[in-house]
């Protein structure tokens, strides 16, 4: 997890990342059930549950419900995870009694690309069978795509990222606009937000394009179309994002420096 | 029923060229230990299975094990690619490797139907992907009572399965706690199964989250210490993160990998050995 | 999320007239304290769903609270025959009572594919037998890999499921320990759900096969001391088997039922002043 | 449960129930797994463990895997089934990943009625829709009976229980006869012994009719077939019961008397 984006600029006294942080973690409100991505989503879910939301309920796919992990977790399984959790169950169980049983409210994703209407590709980029770059894979991103009631995506703004076509859609998002999903018979929403690091997308209730409507403070409308693959919808007054708290900051950084302070614990 | 055995004869007894093969662990507890045996045994043409392959399925792969990879997220947790595993992809090197892709979701379900002797199971899933444009094994079904359509994946049923648990009792039933993962269904689904633990104890105790698997759903049992290194075990050892960073040069350079495995795998008689090997390089850091 | 309540305030707000109800329990844990709350607020035209229907079925039935039985084996275990579910399908008394009959296996694959969200299950089952000559809930489904023909039935979501646990923590999280049954697909696969504990601790310690059901699963939770008598709660009181067979005399006779039943249970507020009642009476035995 | 047939005479110093249930221990082989029913399937699965079987794996399906009771359980899932059991699992669990799977050599089942196939009925007498008798109905049987390697059934030889013609199958024995199970493919090979109180019959390997091949001490030919619903099938020269060895009437009395006294415990 790169901590401070290699290009985030520091806008005052915080970064871009942790302006993109902690904008996600206030889409999370309290009492929320969230199935959490590892890296950007679980920092941002886990500073919502410091700050204003310590009664979410967060689920990692590795089977934990009701994690409380005091440092960040570096993999989807690690045993901060476990060690507080209200439970833990198998892998099944998190996909299908839990995931698919509609029980979560928010599924909190990170992606290597998103395209306007929020689909998601972790596969490759080039052609699947002689691909230009091999990505992971789809993990349980499909089915939180599919089944949390709505999701929450996370990415850095750049045209690399957010591209006007992808090479393989892996978790679907509005599909191709409109009512697509409820064509597809998709259960959730999709997509809610795209927060990045220069501010926050939302679908247009009509076409489902993502669209910019807020602004973190610092950024312009001219940047973000540049960092966007695709010719950018912009609200006509986009909104500006209010900066970090004293206290949200705070306590970021106190989680991050945990979080290293153990990593260095743990390889010392 | 389990007899505790070497682990270089469970091996060579139970794993076999061509065999399709298990390794599971979700993060906790994976069987490093099993692979590298596998690697020294020299085994050709198998078929990997695994939700998350990581660093040993990179390992199989970069030294020519594997003919065929089914998963669903294959990557370095927490640091990024696995090398080896994109460069067989991307430039089929050292061979070619077929690819089966699922997503998590199926592939759980998978594993399910296997350990349930179903020939499939039902989920909803992949709808609106493009996974079925490129997996043959996901197929829609419709509900026989609503008329309604989901998706159907077959059954994993691996020849064999091999985990890491914490703990067998001197029966062999064995205990795994904390994140079990799929470890119990990838055991229940195998034709054969081997698990390495930390160690053998009189009798089992409760810890939270536990789950026993009996002793009857086991072929063998090689008690493996650290065996799971650098995953972790929990009540035993944590995770070696650094091990995680320190592997993405080595993986990203065939020459390097080659020299590595030499050096620490194909050099060693057995994971103590390996532990001893890797230690004195200074990656290990616990 | 779980609240804890009053149990005669969580089956006024969530047990309502015309509910499917599934009040599970495998010999062990079962909800007794419940079913009598339900009885004494005249609950109607329920449909009762259970794999193992037992004494506290036949007290509803009898009570005439049920329109529906849905189960898979209905007795009183190590004694003998539900004498007021016989009466109610051998001669319509109190009133006619629909059946809906399967096997466990199939029971249980239907609570997996409700608390699953998936319309349906998929079993090797019921081929050859009886069963789906009067059960309509028993489908033909070919795998769309193999061809094979298996067995289908539709999933189970009961609008309100019950069930007795030993513990709950502060938060609402429930622990079930030893046989823990149906319990997790019951309460999973319903709409709401009630859990009638033993005590509410500080917080759960590991014991042997525990499972934990999250208190974001649950609607109400209600403390019932000794709730699940006479069956037993493992870890707090054993089972009392002479109160299965003293049963069995007054299930047998409608007038016995019906006066037992109006001096214990409707003649009582709640499940404490039952237990002395019975207690009085040299029935309960520990 | 009946500790002693009310008809059942004493032949020597043992009851004709006695002889039923070491003769049935008998069939189950040392290491076995074995999915056993309650009542006298139970009673005879632990005395083989406490006598000739020490290693058998007793399963029942309330989730006890390598059950281990010592005294005798009353119903299906008595806390003895779970205190020294190998591993405890959950009722789906039971019958997909144990039962289904094939995991389970033996099922050791008790019936009300059973007809020349070892077809069993434990569901109704009479008609469906308006019964004579409402029996408990099938429980776990039906699949024990589809997915056991194979079948072993206890019964005692009365006309009512070995009958002509079943109200009801709930469970499959044989079916038609010959190669019925195969043409239903069933995977489990059906029933290969009823033991009753008067001796041991065997599918014909042909047919599958029920043969009887064994009598116990002291029971004849004559009153096997005065006991049996239908024109019962005798093997040429039927074979003769080793009565109760010593060791077994007396490690099954004791198994019995403790049982009896941990009941009165309970109920003291």
């Amino acid at each position: 997890m790169t901590t401070d984006g290699n290009t985030g600029k520091a806008a005052g006294s915080y970064t871009t990342d942790e302006m993109m942080t902690v904008a996600a973690s206030r889409e999370l409100a309290d009492g929320t059930v969230c199935f959490v991505g590892i890296g950007l989503p679980s920092e941002a879910a886990n500073l919502a549950r410091a700050t204003h939301a310590p009664g979410c309920v967060l689920i990692y796919e590795s089977g934990t419900v009701g994690a409380k992990p005091d440092v960040l977790p570096l993999s989807i399984g690690d045993g901060v995870l476990a060690e507080h959790a209200d439970s833990v169950v198998s892998v099944p169980e998190i996909f299908n009694y839990w995931l698919q049983a509609g029980r979560v409210d928010v599924g909190f994703l990170g992606a290597a690309q998103v395209d306007r209407f929020g689909n998601i590709n972790t596969t490759v980029v080039g052609d699947y069978d002689s691909p230009k770059v091999r990505l992971p894979g789809a993990g349980g991103a499909p089915e939180i795509a599919t089944s949390a009631k709505e999701v929450i995506i996370m990415l850095r703004h750049r045209p690399r990222a957010l591209v006007e076509e992808l090479s393989f859609i892996t978790s679907v998002g509005h599909g191709t606009g409109g009512n697509a999903r409820e064509e597809l018979g998709l259960p959730g929403k999709g997509p809610t937000a795209l927060i990045t690091d220069l501010g926050v997308l939302r679908p247009d209730p009509e076409t489902k394009e993502l669209t910019l409507v807020v602004l973190h403070p610092g950024a312009t409308v001219e940047q973000a179309r540049e960092a966007t693959g695709w010719d950018l919808k912009v609200a006509v007054n986009p909104g500006s994002t209010e900066p970090p708290t004293e206290k949200e900051l705070k306590l970021l950084r106190e989680l991050k420096a945990r979080t290293e302070a153990a990593r260095k614990g743990t390889s010392a | 029923m389990a007899h505790v055995a070497d682990l270089r004869e469970a091996t060579a007894e139970l794993v076999r060229d061509g065999d399709s093969v298990a390794l599971e662990g979700f993060t906790h507890l994976i069987p490093t230990a099993a692979a590298h045996e596998i690697i020294r045994q020299g085994r050709k043409d198998l078929t990997l299975i695994r939700m998350t392959p990581d660093l040993i399925y990179d390992q199989m792969i970069g030294m020519g094990c594997a003919r065929k990879l089914v998963f669903s997220w294959g990557g370095n947790p927490g640091v990024g690619s696995l090398h080896r595993f994109r460069d067989a992809v991307e430039n089929d090197w050292p061979a070619p490797l077929e690819i089966e892709e699922h997503s998590h979701a199926g592939m759980a379900n998978r594993y399910v139907a296997g350990a349930s002797n179903l020939p499939f199971a039902v989920l909803r899933g992949y709808v609106g992907t493009d996974l079925p444009k490129v997996t043959s094994t996901i197929a829609p079904i419709k509900c026989p009572f609503t008329g309604e359509e989901l998706m159907a994946v077959p059954a994993l049923n691996p020849d064999v399965s091999i985990i890491h648990a914490q703990q067998a009792d001197g029966r062999g039933n064995v205990a795994i706690w904390g994140i079990s993962g799929i470890q119990k269904e990838a055991v229940l689904s195998a034709r054969r199964a081997i698990v390495t633990v930390e160690e053998v104890v009189d009798e089992l105790v409760p810890h939270p989250f536990q789950v026993v698997l009996p002793a009857v759903a086991i072929d063998a049992i090689s008690v493996e210490p650290k065996g799971a290194h650098p995953s972790y075990a929990d009540g035993y050892y944590d995770r070696d993160n650094s091990f995680y960073e320190a592997w993405d040069p080595i993986g990203r350079d065939r020459e390097e990998f080659g020299a590595w495995m030499e050096e620490h795998v194909l050099g060693t008689e057995n994971f103590g050995e390996y532990l001893e090997s890797v230690r004195a390089k200074g990656m290990v850091t616990k």
